[in-house]
């Protein structure tokens, strides 16, 4: 049984619960549940919006626009629902289906004008965040302020809880196993992994690839719009700005689950599991004592390290080889 | 730290007991390292603890996070400068709930969710000291002047508000200025010097640049040097710490630019928080007597145009602002 | 004579991928004018030991000696230095480099010189190409040649020809063999791989037979017969008939219905296309590398654009429809160029296989029908495979081959494509394949069969379309199919029976 | 129409169009933007730019990407500035930039090429691990009042013309001939072109994988010098974010992200053409929040244009070629 789970995400599993005992040594506040379920809230907007962009670096292209989107569907939510007085219900469903519309761009303009994603989504980036600029700005309401006094029903989205777990752990749950099984087990999760690997081939096996780039995109886009509907009940505010800073941490979450970023390979349970050790590693150096801004060195030896580990499956045998190859480099030199 | 749920209860607990997050909007800009440095050296002196926590990204995001974490591993009290004056609110009550001590300084959040705001002063006064600051190197103040903001995005709340308030100011004082452009530099130095040449090229003959903000303004600064103007040629003003300054005040690339004094703003911030951690009241209109500051007095919300009221919700304002100059600036070192 | 001079040895070779021993201990040698042809199955490990001669993988055990001295440290590059070169099986070139930039890099030569004896080269072999054209432009075939030109540029003292006619067509590989001819006599030492067994014999001067990484037979090709050879293929004591016993079957074409019409189709690389293929039967398209065989193909499949004309499937028309669609209606096609169209590399096996057929799927995946797909085909083609979860990439050539044609016959389609199936594939494999099209035909289905190996088409097609410069004005019934009507026709001279012109 | 599409041939002419169509379209807007001045101070200002899409276009011919160059950028600066502030020399200030960035590049190499670590992954975490470096190195602080003569490094000019940018658009033509032209430097496209390709004709793939990146990184640490004397100030967050703007720019220079494809002259025009966007907008008059909207869009459609016409330039030879060899054919029939 044990055999048939990938490596990578026992190895993922293995640092989140070493990752759990050290921080609860250090600071035994960090064994308390409602502490660490409380934290999903924290990165949640990564979490979905990785789970999601996966599927987009396993067809091989990559989306960076998810924080962008964030903002946008987080003021299109604010501006409907209090500067124009749309229910709320319905702004949300319109602001995720917004977050839909720029992904359908970002795919259209990629799989079918086939322009490398990366300048399109950095594209998309700017755009969409312009363009959530441009609506407070002509909605007449201030760009700095955000727009708040939502209803209670809506704050509680994320704020609240069912059975005293935080309904973003709920969430979480619910997005993961929808992009488990969409991924792992359909017949079109197959499609992605095969475009992913060679498009041509998938190409004349019958699958309509540009269909399944372009579904990825809109996936990743819709989840976005999910996240910024998430972050704006939670904050309880909606203003431009939010999600600007997810983008590396994002893209840090997918590759540290074991996704390739050349496409292929991959899966969104070592995504969670990645955006699970992220936030955790970044509640728990918190709770450490350890300033945020230095985090960024944890995440970095993490992301290395362990990638190091993976990447060469007897990670020994490698060490040494490296101190041979330097040892007959010496040789060289004396010869 | 001790347990945050019978903070209340004593009074009496050792300075080294206690311990304040000190937060700013973000890491690595120069404004907020001092406040912390003022802060620090406060610390130290009493002897509580202050921890210094911030994102490099100023989101409101990371500071909840920061918050929630502040929560989590049992501080005392926050002193934080925020981001945004409502998305915060959550987190804040999070923390109020769990008996934490909240502070506010430079930037406010709705006043419910925080006990005392240390106000570096209030909007109208630092939008009028903007355009008073480049009014007062003009001969005729009152002819025409062409005016460009520059500062960090429109979606920073106390830049923006200052700017509205400064605005106003300028259309009742000023009438016949004319404010041409507003840009923005995202709080980026090399976009920053670019955008600020480009305003130098396309708006040729403008006379003012104000810019509130601590990486606009030196590389507004930058920008006139490199074109080979100085202060006689365009006047730049606005708000940054005197070190980032000095050379372009000594080169006479400018005359003269506003803050006020951030480390005795962080010093007061983290020990007014120490003082309610250790389970002390503030109230509207208590005096109190800080170290090395001297006597503060909590005004009522009002002063900031706010309408809640109440007896534990109050503001310090800081008694002063400086304009640096070429005579003051080498006094000051943050 | 000059008495011949030692150039390569390999003693005891081991290598090992993972926990897969692939060869377990190899020894070799060669001497000059010697052209050794390597002849083993699919996964035999042939392209491995070679690869090995040039430094491409390091061997796990063993030693080589060049020119009689032993060499460590070894590595491509100091095998060029030496003179050994390898053709690789599947073509490596530079796709976004124009074919001069191709044959110059890392070439120590000036680029002048290397034109000028490029052209030369060109010129000796009678095969035509516009240097400034950039290689992601070649077909397959042409890229082998563009390997085969780079390989004979270098001058190397040892050459090695990793199956270079696997996908050439009879006109190409005579011109390559004479040129071999000539390296041989100026004392240049060629390993030859190859899964033909007439060549074997063509231009050898030794055999060598690799079995699960083992020299089973090795010697001077006069003391062996192909019948040896062939013993020698087979694992010890197994009686199984590997002789290319095809039988063909010819149908009465006036009782069968047409399945599959071409009328007049137009596109890019062939204009008034016609042809057709009956229930039941083999149809050879024939011609010479860049005929435009492959885009006619495509064009019915639905990858390219079809200009005008018809495509007819079972009385329906199919002319253009996208891909999708075609293999829905009942048209499968082996694409020509595995490694760029048919395989998923980092994917694996079962998931090759299966790539297609899980279309009749609803939405889910069933995993353990996919194990019995895959099983099925593995042991129908005996594809050598460790583990049906390895990835496809893992395998050797021809065994991909064999996964990609197990991917089409799995669809269960009325009509197959195959472009160069048996590209690369051992001779066992090779009547296994015939075999499995003498099934289809006898359940009705019909191929459309592309082909370079001359003595494939000319065996298994009921009848030949010959395609010649994008137009086919030939075809030759199953009495008129022979190697010189076929080669005639290829050139455009043939002249024989009028009624199809 | 023919000479037109022979022309858009060749990737780099295609990106000075796109660039001077840039110019002429804000040009007649506020004709100020077309002023000699301003198209000299496009160049000057995007010198930082060109520096790292140069550095950045090694790693990507070879198939990988070095995303950690803003953090190379941020750390060379404060540390040499630091130097320079407390009076240190400037040829021992370039110095330690340099070394810093060759080592830190060095770093990448090894571990992409010997720990097997995928370049995007090892980039990124050496993107975070430098940025935190830069932030215990200087204690948080910026570096503030570096001394002048530095600071006039990047202003001096020879006959009215920035002697940096001299120097760097020398620099870029001599890199360019080098990869196009010499035998070492065509290996870097081949690698990315075709690994197995370049490891079967002798082409010691790792070492100049290595190679790439430790250019990459001194360039980054160059364009930290750059950025110093040009700023004269440095936060700890400089250069944030500017990967994404240095791969944007390398890819519409033509330079591809999966390896085999690009010029350093095509990146380098490729940056001007980013770092022109934040002028041209200030130069548009339009109001400032609709600045990010419009480079977004501006970048989309010109890396669709481009996209567009090459395809149908490709199709249309593609189309040429295949129907030359058919028999009797004639054009139209
Ligand atoms: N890079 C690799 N990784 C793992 N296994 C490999 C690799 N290359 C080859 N093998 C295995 O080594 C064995 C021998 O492969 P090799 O390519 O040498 O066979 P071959 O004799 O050339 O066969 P073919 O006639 O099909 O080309 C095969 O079983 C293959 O699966
Ligand atoms: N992917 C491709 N891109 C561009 N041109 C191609 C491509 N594949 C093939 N061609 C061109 O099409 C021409 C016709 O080749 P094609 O493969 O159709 O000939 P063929 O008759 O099938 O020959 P072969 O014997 O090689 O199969 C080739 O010369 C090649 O230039
Ligand atoms: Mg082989
Ligand atoms: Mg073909």
């Amino acid at each position: 049984m044990l055999r048939k789970i990938p490596k990578w995400n026992l190895v993922l599993f293995l640092i989140l619960v070493t990752e759990i005992i050290i921080f609860g040594l250090l600071n035994p506040r960090f064994w308390n549940i409602h502490v660490l379920l409380n934290s999903f809230n924290d990165f949640i907007g990564i979490a979905i919006i990785a789970f999601f962009v996966t599927f987009v670096i396993i067809t091989g292209g990559i989306d960076i626009s998810g924080g962008a989107i964030i903002g946008l569907t987080s003021v299109i939510v604010g501006i409907l629902s209090q500067v124009a007085g749309v229910n709320i219900w319905a702004a949300v469903l319109l602001a995720v289906a917004a977050g839909g519309l720029c992904g359908l761009l970002n795919g259209v303009l990629i799989a079918y004008a086939r322009v490398q994603a990366m300048v399109i989504t950095l594209g998309g980036m700017l755009l969409y965040s312009g363009v959530a600029l441009v609506l407070v700005g002509l909605s007449g309401a201030s760009t700095y302020e955000g727009i708040s006094g939502f209803s209670q029903g809506f704050i509680n989205l994320a704020n609240g809880k069912l059975f005293g777990i935080p309904h973003s752990v709920f969430i979480f749950l619910v997005l993961l196993v929808f992009a488990y099984l969409l991924l792992h087990r359909t017949r079109y999760g197959r499609y992605i992994y095969l475009t992913g690997i060679n498009q041509n081939s998938a190409e004349y096996s019958g699958i309509d690839t540009r269909k399944i780039i372009t579904s990825t995109y809109v996936l990743s886009g819709l989840s976005a719009g999910v996240a910024g509907v998430i972050l704006t009940s939670y904050l309880g505010s909606a203003r431009a700005d939010f999600g600007a800073e997810y983008l590396m941490p994002i893209l840090t979450a997918v590759v540290l689950g074991g996704t390739l970023i050349t496409g292929g390979k991959g899966g969104v349970v070592g995504t969670a599991l990645a955006s699970i050790i992220i936030g955790f590693l970044k509640l728990g150096l918190q709770m450490g004592g350890i300033q945020t801004q230095y985090i960024g060195l944890a995440t970095g030896l993490l992301l290395i390290i362990s990638v190091a580990f993976l990447g060469v499956p007897d990670f020994k045998s490698n060490i040494k080889r490296l101190v041979t190859i330097k040892k007959d480099r010496g040789g060289k030199l004396n010869a | 730290a001790c347990n945050s749920e019978d903070a209340g209860k004593k009074a009496d607990k050792d300075p080294s007991d206690v311990e304040v997050v000190f937060i700013p909007k973000m890491t690595g800009n120069a404004f907020f390292e001092s406040g912390n440095d003022g802060a620090q050296e406060m610390a130290e002196k009493i002897g509580f603890n202050v921890k210094y926590d911030g994102a490099p990204e100023g989101t409101v995001a990371n500071q909840v996070q920061i918050i929630n974490s502040a929560v989590n591993s049992g501080a005392d009290a926050i002193a934080i400068s925020s981001v945004s004056s409502d998305g915060l609110n959550q987190a804040l009550q999070k923390a109020l709930d769990a008996g934490i001590k909240v502070v506010t300084w430079d930037s406010d959040v709705d006043p419910k969710y925080r006990s005392v705001y240390i106000n570096q002063g209030t909007p109208d006064i630092l939008g009028a000291m903007l355009v008073d600051m480049a009014a007062g190197q003009l001969d005729n103040p009152d002819d025409a002047q062409k005016v460009a903001w520059f500062y960090s995005s429109p979606t920073v709340p106390d830049q923006n508000s200052w700017v509205d308030y400064a605005n106003k100011y300028m259309k009742e004082k000023y009438p016949k200025w004319e404010v041409v452009t507003t840009q923005f530099g995202e709080g980026n130095e090399q976009k920053s010097l670019q955008v600020g040449e480009s305003i130098l090229d396309t708006y040729q003959d403008i006379d003012v640049i104000i810019c509130p903000d601590s990486t606009a303004l030196p590389a507004m600064a930058q920008a006139a040097q490199n074109k080979g103007l100085n202060k006689n040629d365009v006047i730049i003003t606005g708000f940054a710490s005197p070190n980032s300054m000095r050379q372009y005040i000594e080169n006479d690339t400018i005359e003269n630019h506003g803050l006020w004094d951030v480390k005795d703003q962080g010093a007061l911030a983290v020990y007014i928080a120490y003082h309610l951690a250790l389970g002390n009241e503030l109230k509207v209109g208590d005096v109190l007597d800080v170290p090395e500051l001297g006597e503060v007095k909590v005004e009522p919300n009002t002063v900031q145009g706010y309408d809640y009221e109440a007896e534990d919700s109050g503001i310090i304002v800081l008694p002063e602002r400086i304009v640096f100059t070429k005579e003051n600036t080498q006094e000051f070192n943050f | 004579m000059e008495e011949t001079k030692q150039l390569v040895k390999l003693n005891d070779i081991q290598k090992s991928f993972n926990k897969n021993k692939v060869l377990k201990g190899v020894s070799l040698e060669m001497n000059q004018s010697e052209v050794i042809s390597i002849i083993g199955g699919n996964g035999a490990g042939k392209s491995t030991l070679m690869k090995i001669l040039t430094g491409v993988y390091k061997a796990d055990e063993g030693s080589i000696e060049i020119n009689g001295e032993k060499v460590t440290n070894y590595n491509p590059s100091i095998a060029h230095d030496k003179g050994i070169y390898l053709v690789p099986q599947e073509p490596l070139l530079f796709p976004n480099m124009t074919i001069e930039q191709n044959l110059t890099i890392g070439f120590h030569k000036k680029k002048q010189e290397v034109r000028e004896s490029a052209r030369k080269l060109l010129e000796q072999l009678g095969w035509n190409f516009d240097l400034s054209r950039y290689a992601i432009s070649l077909s397959i075939a042409e890229q082998q040649q563009v390997e085969i030109i780079k390989g004979l540029l270098r001058d190397s003292k040892v050459l090695i020809l990793d199956e270079p006619t696997s996908s050439l067509t009879f006109a190409e590989t005579e011109s390559l063999f004479k040129l071999i001819e000539r390296l041989k006599t100026a004392g240049v030492g060629i390993f030859y791989i190859t899964h033909r067994l007439d060549e074997v014999f063509q231009i050898s001067t030794h055999a060598v037979i690799l079995r699960d990484g083992q020299v089973t037979l090795k010697g001077k090709i006069n003391e062996f017969t192909k019948e040896m050879l062939i013993q020698g293929l087979l694992p010890n004591g197994s009686e199984k008939d590997t002789s290319h016993s095809y039988e063909k079957s010819s149908i009465n074409r006036t009782k069968e219905e047409k399945i599959l019409q071409v009328q007049d189709l137009c596109g890019d690389g062939f204009r008034n296309i016609s042809f057709d293929v009956y229930k039941g039967e083999v149809v050879g398209l024939a011609g010479l590398v860049g005929a435009g065989r492959t885009e006619i193909a495509e064009a019915i499949y639905g990858i390219n654009q079809v200009k005008s004309g018809k495509v007819i499937l079972n009385g329906k028309e199919i002319t253009h429809l996208r891909v999708r669609e075609t293999i829905e209606s009942g048209v499968a096609y082996i694409p020509e160029d595995r490694f760029l169209n048919g395989i998923f590399s980092i994917s694996s096996i079962s998931s090759n296989v299966t790539a297609q057929v899980i279309t009749k799927h609803k939405y889910f995946i069933d995993k353990q029908f996919e194990r019995e797909i895959t099983d099925e085909y593995v042991g129908k083609l005996s594809i050598k495979i460790s583990s049906r979860d390895d990835e496809i990439r893992s395998l050797s050539g021809g065994n991909q081959q064999k996964v990609v044609i197990s991917r089409i016959l799995s669809t269960n389609p009325q009509v197959i494509i195959m472009d160069e199936p048996t590209r690369g594939i051992d001779a066992a494999a090779r009547s296994d394949i015939y075999n499995i099209i003498t099934q289809l035909k006898d359940q009705g289905y019909s191929i459309l069969l592309i082909s370079s190996d001359l003595e494939e088409i000319e065996r298994i097609s009921d009848r030949i379309y010959v395609i010649y410069r994008g137009t086919c004005n030939v075809c030759l019934d199953s009495e008129e199919i022979n190697a010189t009507n076929v080669m005639r026709a290829a050139f455009g001279t043939y002249k024989g029976s009028e009624k199809y012109v | 129409m023919s000479s037109l599409i022979s022309i858009t041939k060749h990737r780099e002419i295609r990106t000075i169009l796109f660039l001077v169509l840039l110019f002429l379209i804000v040009g007649i807007v506020n004709p100020d933007f077309l002023a000699i001045s301003n198209i000299e101070n496009a160049v000057k200002n995007s010198l930082l730019y060109i520096v790292l899409a140069v550095g950045i276009t090694f790693v990507l011919l070879t198939g990988e990407i070095d995303i950690s160059v803003g953090g190379i950028l941020g750390l060379s600066a404060a540390v040499s500035g630091m130097f320079l502030r407390d009076g240190g020399s400037v040829f021992l200030a370039i110095l330690m930039a340099i070394v810093i960035g060759g080592v830190i590049g060095l770093i990448n190499g090894l571990g992409v090429t010997k720990l097997r670590i995928s370049s995007f992954i090892m980039t990124l975490g050496m993107l975070e691990i430098t940025r935190v470096v830069q932030v215990i190195y200087t204690n948080g602080k910026w570096v503030e009042n570096l001394p002048k003569t530095f600071k006039q490094l990047s202003q001096s000019s020879i006959l009215d013309v920035n002697t940096l940018g001299i120097i760097v658009i020398a620099a870029v033509i001599l890199i360019h001939f080098f990869l196009v032209n010499s035998r070492r430097g065509r290996y870097f496209a081949a690698i990315g072109d075709n690994q197995d390709g370049a490891v079967l004709i002798g082409i010691p793939v790792k070492r100049y994988k290595i190679l790439a990146f430790v250019i990459s990184g001194i360039c980054a640490a160059v364009a930290g010098l750059i950025f110093a004397s040009q700023i004269g100030f440095i936060s700890t967050t400089a250069g944030a974010g500017i990967e994404m703007t240095v791969i944007a720019a390398a890819v519409l220079g033509g330079v591809s992200l999966s390896g085999g494809i690009g010029s350093v002259i095509g990146a380098s025009i490729g940056a001007i053409i980013m770092s022109s966007i934040n002028s041209a907008l200030v130069f548009l008059k339009v109001p400032a929040f609709w600045n990010s909207a419009i480079s977004g869009l501006l970048l989309i459609i010109i890396v669709v244009a481009d996209v567009l016409i090459v395809r149908r330039a490709n199709k249309k030879a593609n189309k040429e070629r295949l129907n030359a060899r058919i028999l009797n054919y004639q054009e139209g029939a």
